[in-house]
């Protein structure tokens, strides 16, 4: 019998893929046999963009790069300059900083995690997280007064103080989310069909995943130890006893997993700031001008999608002579072309999802 | 036992069926806006001194600040605009002024019919500004029509 | 209380005797009386459809703690009103390389197997359309028709996300029906009649999903899988195919596939209830007002289902329906047939 | 542990000096470097991306290791009249997409590269948006 190939687009407009990504696959059957990603559609320049702002003009473009993540992709980029300029932080604004960069990180996880289990059909399960992501952006708004782009991170410390309710609420959102957790373990991570969904499917190999470059929960779902936080401390997270959780496999599962545990490690390391958050100002002593000397620097974080680098070339002036972010979504994107092949259309999308890519973040 | 995630899923939704729901019915509710919230902006146009700090820290140059000077010279605003539209609503321009008079408020309904009303007249006196935009030209229409 | 439970009944009396004293001949009225069944049966099916489009956005707004639509109406009640006022005044679009013939015809098509199938649901004591006594073999036969208008409406639209939806609708519907069928033998074998009224008649003392549950749950599983509902909404999947074969389809067309699935899902229920449910039989109340309970418990149950499970995948499916449920739904039978004959031999 | 790279690299590369942490090489000594830093150890190159100075371009490398806290940063200076580096693709699987971006907005060619087009721009975008010369 003769049969065909036939090529789907799947996007830029289609209900899974994340947002305005297009990839055009080509199946037999119901089997993709390879595929093209088509990036672009979300690109805004923001790497020209820095090359006509001051430095602290660019902060709220960070929060645009992963929108999910907002709070990091600020501390990533203040830390870059701080690096740059040798500027101080004070201790408050440093354990500020790992508490909202750790809530960030729950936050992202809980999209992620609920959006791939959405891409695989179960509905309720995208609700719930975002039901207890909503706790987390009441947090932040409460702090810095946006939901979405919160633009709270200041060279050299942070834009406002912590309100004074701030912290019992945040205990008590510490202590839900162990509750959420487990509920969310119960209706999705026992689920057979969930199991048989996703064991075992989108294998990412170990040496796959170095050699794409891959970073945070991708990486560490293929057997791979890396995490920013512990292999180049940055900021104070030296101090803190915190898991890195691995898992072996690297299929979709494992990503997911990694993920759920993730959240409980980020729980851990807030729970611990709380209790030595010290007393005094939130922002160091900063020049008015902020005017870095020339010279460049590279720094990254790990960030909820992976590794998050900004490098800055600066030629004295006030704004940046060249600015790149190493983006984690892009790079841990590119894997996704060699691991659809042979699985199913339905496969794709799961695998796709449990990339966790932000295309805000991709497209940079 | 195969199938016990199945059950153990059902009698979750099944919980979740008889609980409270949490959705703000959002016309007759109204949501709690914290005092930080980054809303709106506001002027004191008195207070202002036209200094020029806030245009200069704005990301995106959606403001325009206009000034003249008075006999003693010192200067008075004749015209304050924000382009709302590509207003990256950073707050950096409320942290940039010397004399706290630029603020945000607590206004989150912004929507608005018309592309041109999203734009925002914080301050305009026809009488002293030299010619004003085409906006604060059909701000003023309106008023009068 | 006879009044109520044989209510319909008594109605239909009177209709048929006002018919023939009005002087009209033997074939007249029956075919009269035919009319006004499938009129009956037409009413019910769309308000059903009307009523569980709502009720479905409740339990799933419930179950995702959220009120569901609660606009339009007191308690949201006139949205589906709202909805089919929105989809009939919707621009009709029929895409420029679609085969506009299948295209058109599709959606109505969908509709008549289900319709014809109501005829044999016995809704409470003697409220059945046509009591006919192969009733069982006439179900299964009219619902496997479904399959049809599901692989026109893909092959037609000439969209290849709706190509692939409607070959997986085929090769699902036509794999689930197998156990289906099989799963209905077991209560086929014990009452021994294949006449609707007759297995009602049998579970007056006992239900037979406590003689059968195994095929109960059999049942239970293919029909979700024959309605295309979620766990196994593949031929739909919408993160995979978009719509999958309604993709293309819009306004009122797209209401009519809506309808069906709404009008198979009451119709799957009431297959349910009439075979392993005990039917009308029930204490206290008339017999249409438990035919009714029941239904709607198995319907919320599939809707709870719904809104609990990710989707399986295709190539699963198909390993689960003939690896799994046909070689348990054999084995139920070999089971119900020795447990029947030693009932009869020995007569326990 | 750095300490103990650098002195590997020097005993490899005499010719080499570091820098305040990075290499600086000529495009022709790249491949050999690359390939034998990839040898030892560093597993993931992290980052590819270019500067536009005045005088020429400086394509620039973060390569890493995934099990050790090492990091390296590699340099390379192109002409600006024919920019060409090679490509390393043959040793990193992520310098695909990554020297796709840097080509995108510089016009730097990497010779060998599987497939060398534009991934963020459109194919019929022209000039190269991240050129200081660039006018849009």
């Amino acid at each position: 019998m003769r049969t065909q190939e036939i090529t789907v687009n799947l996007g830029p407009q289609h209900p899974s893929t994340h947002g305005v990504f297009r990839l055009v696959i080509h199946l037999d059957g119901e089997v993709a046999t390879g595929g093209t990603s088509v990036l672009g559609y979300l690109h805004r320049g923001l790497e020209k963009l820095a090359e006509s702002r001051t430095y602290p003009q660019f902060i709220p473009y960070t929060d645009r790069l992963d929108y999910l993540a907002s709070m990091s992709n600020n501390l990533a980029y203040v830390q870059t300059v701080e690096k740059l300029m040798g500027i101080e932080v004070p201790e408050r604004a440093e354990y500020l900083r790992v508490i909202f960069a750790e809530l960030q990180r729950i936050a992202s996880h809980m999209v992620g995690v609920g959006t791939f289990v959405m891409d695989l059909g179960a509905v309720t399960a995208v609700f719930y997280p975002f039901i207890h992501r909503e706790k987390i952006l009441d947090l932040f708004s409460m702090t810095c007064g946006g939901r979405l782009t919160y633009n709270y991170m200041r060279i050299g410390g942070l834009s406002h103080d912590i309100p004074e309710e701030f912290l019992p609420k945040l205990q008590e959102f510490l202590d839900y989310m162990r509750t959420a957790l487990e509920e969310y373990h119960q209706l999705v991570t026992g689920n057979e069909i969930f199991l048989a969904r996703t064991k075992g499917v989108g294998v990412i190999t170990k040496e796959m995943a170095m050699s794409y470059g891959l970073s945070g929960p991708n990486v560490r779902a293929s057997g791979v130890c890396y995490d920013v936080r512990k292999a180049h401390p940055y900021g104070i997270y030296d101090r803190f006893n915190f898991n890195v959780p691995v898992f072996e496999s690297g299929d979709t599962f494992d990503r997911y997993m990694v993920r759920m545990i993730e959240m409980e490690e980020s729980v851990k390391i807030i729970r611990q700031a709380i209790k030595d958050l010290p007393e005094g100002p939130v922002l160091g002593k900063v020049p008015k001008l902020i005017k870095p000397p020339a010279g460049e620097v590279y720094h990254s974080i790990e960030n909820p999608k992976g590794e998050l680098g900004f490098y800055i070339v600066s030629d004295g002036s006030p704004k940046p002579y060249r600015l790149h972010i190493r983006r984690p979504s892009f790079v841990n994107l590119g894997v996704l072309e060699e691991i659809i092949k042979g699985w199913k259309v339905a496969d794709v999308i799961a695998i796709l999802a449990s990339l966790d890519i932000v295309l805000g973040e991709v497209d940079g | 036992m195969y199938g016990s995630g199945v059950v153990k899923g059902l009698a979750l939704t099944l919980k979740k069926f008889f609980s409270k729901k949490i959705t703000e019915q959002y016309p007759e509710e109204r949501p709690f806006i914290d005092h930080r919230w980054r809303g709106s902006l506001q002027l004191d146009k008195d207070a202002c001194i036209c200094c020029n700090m806030c245009v200069n820290a704005c990301p995106n140059g959606v403001i325009t600040l206009e000034s003249g000077k008075d006999e003693n010279n010192k200067r008075f605003l004749t015209r304050y605009e924000v382009n709302f539209e590509r207003c990256l609503v950073c707050g950096l321009c409320v942290e940039a002024c010397p004399k706290q008079c630029l603020k945000f408020t607590r206004e989150y309904e912004l929507a608005t019919y018309f592309r041109d009303d999203v734009k925002l007249g914080l301050y305009h006196n026809p009488k002293l500004s030299a010619p004003s935009s085409t906006y604060a030209q059909k701000t003023e229409q309106k008023k009068e029509g | 209380m006879s009044v109520l439970d044989n209510l319909f009944v008594k109605i239909a009396a009177l209709v048929r005797t006002t018919l023939t004293g009005l002087g009209l001949g033997d074939i007249w009225v029956n075919l009269a009386m035919v009319i006004l069944y499938l009129a009956g049966i037409l009413g019910v099916m769309i308000t059903a459809a009307l009523v569980l489009v709502l009720v479905e956005r409740k339990i799933a707004g419930f179950i995702q703690l959220r009120p569901g639509p609660n606009r339009v109406g007191p308690w949201g009640s006139l949205q589906t009103v709202a909805d089919t006022i929105k989809l009939l005044t919707k621009e009709d679009i029929i895409p420029a390389c679609a085969d506009r013939k299948v295209f058109m015809l599709a959606p109505v098509l969908v509709l008549v197997p289900t319709i014809l199938a109501f005829a044999v649901i016995p809704f409470g004591k003697g409220m059945i359309a046509t009591d006919v006594n192969i009733g069982i073999f006439y179900l299964i036969a009219v619902s496997s028709l479904a399959t049809i208008p599901f692989l026109m409406a893909g092959w037609s639209s000439n969209n290849k996300y709706s190509l692939l939806g409607g070959m997986r609708a085929v090769a699902q519907m036509v794999s689930y029906e197998v156990p289906m069928v099989f799963s209905l033998l077991g209560v086929v074998m014990i009452v021994g009649s294949l006449q609707m009224s007759a297995i009602v008649e049998a579970q007056s003392k006992v239900w037979f999903v406590l003689l059968q549950p195994v095929a109960f749950l059999i049942y239970v599983i293919a029909a979700t899988a024959e309605c295309n509902r979620a766990p196994f909404d593949i031929p739909e999947g919408e993160s995979e195919l978009v719509a999958g074969v309604f993709t293309e389809y819009t306004g009122m067309k797209w209401a009519l596939f809506f309808l069906a699935e709404y009008a198979n899902l009451v119709l799957v229920s009431a297959i349910a209830t009439t075979m392993f449910l005990g039917g009308w039989h029930g204490p206290v109340l008339p017999g249409w007002f438990w035919f009714f309970i029941k239904t709607s418990i198995m319907i919320f149950f599939f809707m709870w289902m719904r809104w609990t499970f990710p989707r399986v995948r295709v190539d699963h499916l198909m390993h689960f329906g003939w690896k799994f449920l046909v070689p348990l739904s054999l084995a139920n039978i070999f089971i119900t047939g020795i447990g029947v004959y030693l009932y009869k031999t020995i007569g326990w | 542990m750095e300490n103990n790279i650098h002195a590997l690299i020097k005993d490899s590369f005499p010719e080499l000096e570091i820098q305040e942490g990075h290499l600086q090489v000529s495009p022709e000594q790249l491949a050999k470097l690359m390939d034998f830093l990839k040898e030892n150890g560093f597993a993931y190159l992290h980052d590819v991306t270019a500067v536009d100075w005045p005088q020429h371009f400086t394509v620039v490398y973060q390569v890493r290791s995934y099990e050790k806290p090492d990091k390296l940063t590699v340099k390379v200076n192109v002409a600006k009249d024919k920019p060409v580096v090679p490509s390393m693709t043959g040793l990193w699987d992520s310098a695909d997409w990554l020297e796709r971006e840097v080509y995108d907005m510089f016009g730097i060619e990497f010779t060998g590269h599987p497939n060398l087009k534009r991934i963020l721009l459109d194919e019929s975008f022209m000039g190269y948006p991240l050129r200081k010369d660039f006018i849009g």
